[in-house]
């Protein structure tokens, strides 16, 4: 395959995907897309798929990547707790980040502690690395009367202050100029800080995506783009996505720096980081960041991917696993082994099982009262108009509370 | 008759209508070969190929901007919004472009499309999953909305709405999307827009409601019933244009309103319909008209039951109205 | 006292404040070197610099979204939307996100910004340069809605609005925005947001209005007067909070209740005002609650003097709701 | 001055005005910007200043481009005098073309007739071509009841069907999803039409030209979009506009061609027209022309451009005139000389005074019933009654016409 030397190992089964014809009329005059920006824009990798690597290229010393190996083995323990969970009923929605575990993990460890963090929806292992108790986030997940945002929102939409990690909202994109505000504030104020923004491939198509770049790149504002190549967007694959061969080149647009990573390495995720926070602070602005993985599971628990994604195109990327790439590194330099990884694994799962036994051991509900709550700063006549109104309603008739009542 | 869904009658009704006019085509976020998030468009892209059933990349306003050109070069594109809440990227190409084009050309130009999303609460959405934003659009001259509250006024009224010269929002109950079933004729029929159908009739309290909210409203009215109360139910169907004429017949007649909807309460459609009513009504009414709806606050996630405006909180209202 | 007028007062405000308070900064089109387009940060560049003063590319939510991330991180941003029919480019931003942040992350980030945007007709301005959607945003549980009508209340309720701890929307009325001129006092003084004034007691008829339109309605309240007509005007100036027990004890009192504004009247803010004030004064109407409104149309551009609800047209619901 | 060499004699002082700092922070970290795209994308030009040209690159004859030069003539004749009028309170508004002529006649004459135009706002000598008699522009100026949209929009915001002429209307970037939705829908249709769409620099930050580009390229849709880069989005320069060296290079963030053009010379913004629609029909997408212009004139005639803009920087463009270039290029050719050219201009002005007689004889208001038709296909309630609210309110109270009545 050509390609193969130009670029480098293909990490994207998508980009030969691209290749193939367009449905509808377009079929009749497909022609294979350039190769150009994929010279342009190499993958960064610093770890073969066997763990292998050019110490040179290696920036951390072994007992800083250990603890990155132990993140992504509790974000994949979580996410296959948590679906089962959720499978039994006992929460009712789940979104994870099965298999790009590298891509946040490495972001994350690359920011500084007091950089801000505007996730997407799968970044929870980010949020914990800030500090997140893991109990809080269970917490979250059962909306129950200890979860940090008072059972307001749905599973998976956590938000932790004293970890700068910012809100999760379902909404596209909303993130990213928010993210760019933020970091230009910071440098109005004359504090060093850089945003990381998380967002996927389908979001590149979004507004928000648009301005962001616009607005950071016009003033070279301090920001990391962080996207999650994952290849789709719920069922849409990336070709109906986009037309490029990269994301990376939509930098192109805007005037700013890119890179286009191994989205499953760890360590090369980590120090394109690094080079990206960089530049951000000796101010060179924005960049954006491709990491290139793979969702190897549905969009969340909502989905069942075999209705529009051929098992075969999820094969090539079972052997990439971000997990067993770093853990085959640490093996290789003696720093884990066989009966030390049995260990870290069996202390995840127990802090799991302690963690999700003290979640469930919560009131399901938190109090009527913070429904009317924090819609303002302190409420105005209709919350506390409509709280006493729903306090007596409920007082009159408990039904109200049950979900079984009326359902057509 | 066949009986259907909710989903299964507005699936049926894309199919009859690209059926019987190549012009219409379905755009949105998975609407293609995965038949929609919800399913609604399933198998249509199988029927009607790519040209017809396009997955679009992800911008709401590109979809509707999309459609509006596509309206205008005399296609019928019905673009999908994955969930309403999803709407307000495309709010500027809805107010200020399709609801006035046809105006602002005098009359050159129209985008006739219907615009389909799924709305609501009641499925454990939270924020982001549960709006119901009829009322940003009702506020629209130009644009017209229509919520079905069961399948069969779901196929009729959308089939209306595919053969309608304006554009149309089509908000679809999801909270009933599987739970309302009923008999659908197959084949072609037209549920008129404009046109509210009264499913219960009473003599005492008007309730007025639409979409999943029928469903609580006529609970209420079942149990009011068991307490002697004779409630008169409307169903409304389509909220612009309005059945004004049947609701003021009826508060005319029972003197009491009572309005439901899931929308906040400020400036929700049941404010415009408590105006029009005491303007129309204002010398039969015994009681002031009652709002039962959402409440001021973002869409909550636990709490959703409590949120909810149901059939406890609407029979409150109905015995208040009553005792006033 | 020195007399301004709107578009100064507004100016005065922005730089008391911006000199009292390093974190609020100004952003938005053609808002920089070049002072706006209707020149209300006229000065604001040189004095406080290009940091605080931005200019920023050409799109309504990248500046509402940029402006969140600057509220978010301990900055007092203040967009302005350059015509309030460019806001809803901003809609997602404002509706799904500045209304939402405090509640979805359990009050543990906020983001106050001010956004300011000229709003109304009156300036043969067609489609585009003359819409009112306030009631949009009425209806968006978490942003507030503040509309002067005059210099004094300009910049004190933005004065206010630059110190409130939510996402306020600042709708200025450009119709006036030089004609309206008033002593106002130098440096700073807060016109609190919530609280109405009552602009002329009367007994007969209280007459709701805020912005532009208030000057019709207090025209209307001195024609009414010379026929013997006695009128109250309420100049609501905040929307969301509203002083609803203003509005009550005046209707209560009266008995009679006209609401006047620009917004075309279907789902407008009036039907909100009629439908809270039949819940809550309905034994003490004498007639049902009458909106002079904006027509269900898109603003038209030669005609809209015929548009606008002015004077004749607000003294004739006087009239009626007095002989009804 | 290197550029010079690398990319041909330099259109673009705005360019040069990017070298300098951006204000804000940033100044302390400014850089110069690569010129890497300035190469890539090279102005092209067929007519030198002097309007001399290389035969070879014109295609086409003497007698094709005379109506060329008289449509340039109109449209700065027509801005001349609309100018006067609106100063004299004669119309409300006004927004012209002034300088930027070649960048809309060219484009419109290298379309085919059946090709649908999605305007901004100043290409009125466009509809002007499409057929719009020059009459029915001026009745819009005058909102009057002659006026094809009744009077319901600004000066300015004409639409013509017959010429397959779309609606103008103020929101930036709005048009161009429509006209990507449009030669989509032809396709589909199984005809070969393809959309034009104008736009400025200022609309390429618009959230609409972002989802306007991906559409377009995802599907390769025929569409020509046709930037008029005049270098400024009212007060905004360029530079605060965008980080990039050029806009044709945000072609790359979607995988569409795109051209670089002088965009006062006609004869290449024809020509490159013409390539552009020929890749679109033959099923290669859109293409992006950058069409390097300068803005003579204020943004409006509610503009004044002496509050934000040095006259230094439009001095270089005085002798770029896009008018007297071609005019020169006539004479050369010896198809055009001065007796035929004044007489050419007298034309001009006749037609313009005997329109604007036509226009102004005319009842200037639509009737009121035009205020509530055309809202919906047919009125519904609301329109119907509050016609009849409206009829007797006026029947009553005429001074509700009357503009100076309680204006405060
Ligand atoms: C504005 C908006 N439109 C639609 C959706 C529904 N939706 C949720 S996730 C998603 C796909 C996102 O794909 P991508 O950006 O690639 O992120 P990934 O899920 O792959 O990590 C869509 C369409 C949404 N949340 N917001
Ligand atoms: C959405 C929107 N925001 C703001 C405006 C106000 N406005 C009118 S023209 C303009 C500048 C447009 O510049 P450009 O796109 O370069 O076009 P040009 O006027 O230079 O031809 C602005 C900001 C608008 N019309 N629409
Ligand atoms: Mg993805
Ligand atoms: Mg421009």
């Amino acid at each position: 395959m050509r390609r193969e030397e130009e670029v480098g190992p293909d990490l994207d089964p998508a980009l030969d995907a691209r290749q193939a014809p367009l449905p509808g009329r377009s079929e009749r005059t497909a022609e294979p897309r350039a190769t150009r920006f994929l010279r342009e824009f190499p993958i960064q990798r610093v770890l073969d798929e066997d763990g292998r690597a050019d110490p040179a290229a290696v920036l951390l010393p072994d007992e800083a990547v250990r603890p990155l190996y132990r993140w992504m083995v509790l974000s994949r323990a979580l996410d296959e707790r948590m679906v089962m969970l959720q499978r039994q009923g006992r929460i009712g929605f789940y979104v994870g980040l099965f298999g790009e575990e590298a891509t946040v993990v490495g972001t994350t460890a690359g920011m500084g502690d007091g950089d801000w963090i505007f996730p997407c929806y799968r970044e929870h292992v980010a949020s914990l690395m800030r500090g997140f108790p893991l109990t809080a986030f269970l917490h979250n997940l059962f909306g129950n009367s200890a979860d940090v945002v008072k059972g307001r929102q749905m599973p998976c939409h956590e938000a932790w202050r004293p970890g700068h990690f910012m809100s999760v909202s379902s909404p596209i994109g909303t993130q990213l100029p928010q993210a760019v505000g933020a970091a230009w504030a910071a440098r109005i104020k004359g504090e060093e800080m850089v945003s990381l923004v998380y967002f996927g491939d389908g979001a590149t198509s979004s507004h928000d995506f648009h301005t962001a770049m616009s607005f950071a790149a016009v003033r070279r504002v301090p920001v990391v783009f962080a996207c999650r190549n994952n290849g789709w967007a719920i069922s849409t694959p990336l070709e109906q996505q986009m037309a490029t061969e990269t994301i990376a080149q939509k930098a192109h647009a805007y005037g700013v720096r890119a890179e286009r990573v191994d989205g499953n390495d760890v360590l090369a995720v980590h120090a394109a980081t690094r080079r990206a926070r960089a530049a951000a602070v000796a101010g060179q602005g924005p960049t954006l960041l491709e990491l290139v993985t793979y969702r190897m599971e549905g969009h969340s628990t909502s989905d069942d991917p075999r209705a529009y994604r051929p098992e075969t195109l999820v094969e090539p990327w079972k052997k990439k696993d971000p997990i067993q790439r770093v853990r085959s590194y640490l093996f290789r330099r003696g720093v884990l082994d066989e009966a030390a990884d049995a260990r870290l694994r069996d202390e995840v799962r127990d802090e799991l099982v302690a963690a999700l036994r003290e979640a469930e051991s919560r009131p399901p509900k938190p109090p009527l009262a913070s429904m009317f709550d924090e819609v303002y700063a302190a409420p105005l006549r209709q919350q506390r108009e409509q709280l006493d109104e729903l306090e007596s309603a409920l007082a009159d008739d408990p039904r109200i509370s049950d979900p079984r009542h009326a359902d057509a | 008759m066949p009986v259907l869904n909710v989903l299964q009658a507005v699936n049926d009704a894309l199919k009859v209508e690209m059926r019987r006019n190549r012009d219409v085509v379905v755009l949105g976020e998975d609407v293609g070969r995965f038949g929609g998030v919800f399913r609604a468009t399933q198998g249509l892209f199988e029927e009607f190929g790519a040209d017809r059933v396009i997955d679009t990349p992800l911008a709401e306003g590109g979809i509707v901007g999309t459609a509006i050109g596509m309206a205008l070069y005399g296609l019928r594109p019905v673009p999908e919004i994955q969930f309403a809440d999803y709407i307000f990227p495309a709010m500027d190409q809805l107010v200020n472009e399709a609801a006035k084009y046809r105006y602002r050309s005098g009359g050159q130009y129209s985008c006739p499309m219907v615009v389909r999303a799924p709305y609501g609460g009641g499925i454990k959405g939270g924020h982001y999953h549960s709006q119901s934003p009829e009322a940003h659009f009702i506020h629209t001259p130009g644009l017209k909305v229509v919520v079905p509250s069961n399948p069969h006024d779901a196929k009729g009224l959308l089939l209306s709405a595919l053969r309608d010269p304006d554009p149309v929002l089509f908000f679809e109950p999801k909270r009933v999307y599987r739970a309302a079933k009923g008999e659908v004729p197959a084949g072609e029929y037209l549920e008129p827009l404009g046109k509210a159908r009264i499913t219960r009739t009473g003599a005492q309290v008007t309730i007025l409601a639409w979409g999943a909210m029928w469903h609580e409203a006529d609970q209420a009215a079942r149990e009011a019933a068991a307490e002697g109360i004779d409630c008169e139910v409307i169903d409304l169907r389509s909220l612009q244009p309005l059945d004004l004429d049947t609701i003021v017949a009826s508060v005319s007649k029972t003197g009491r309103a009572v309005v439901v909807h899931e929308a906040p309460r400020t400036c929700g459609f049941g404010a415009e319909l408590s105006a029009l009513i005491q303007e129309r009504c204002f010398l039969h009414l015994e009681a002031p008209v009652a709002r039962v709806t959402g409440f001021d606050t973002p869409f909550p996630y636990t709490l959703e039951n409590e949120y909810l405006p149901r059939a406890p909180r609407i029979l409150r209202a109905v015995r208040e109205a009553l005792a006033y």
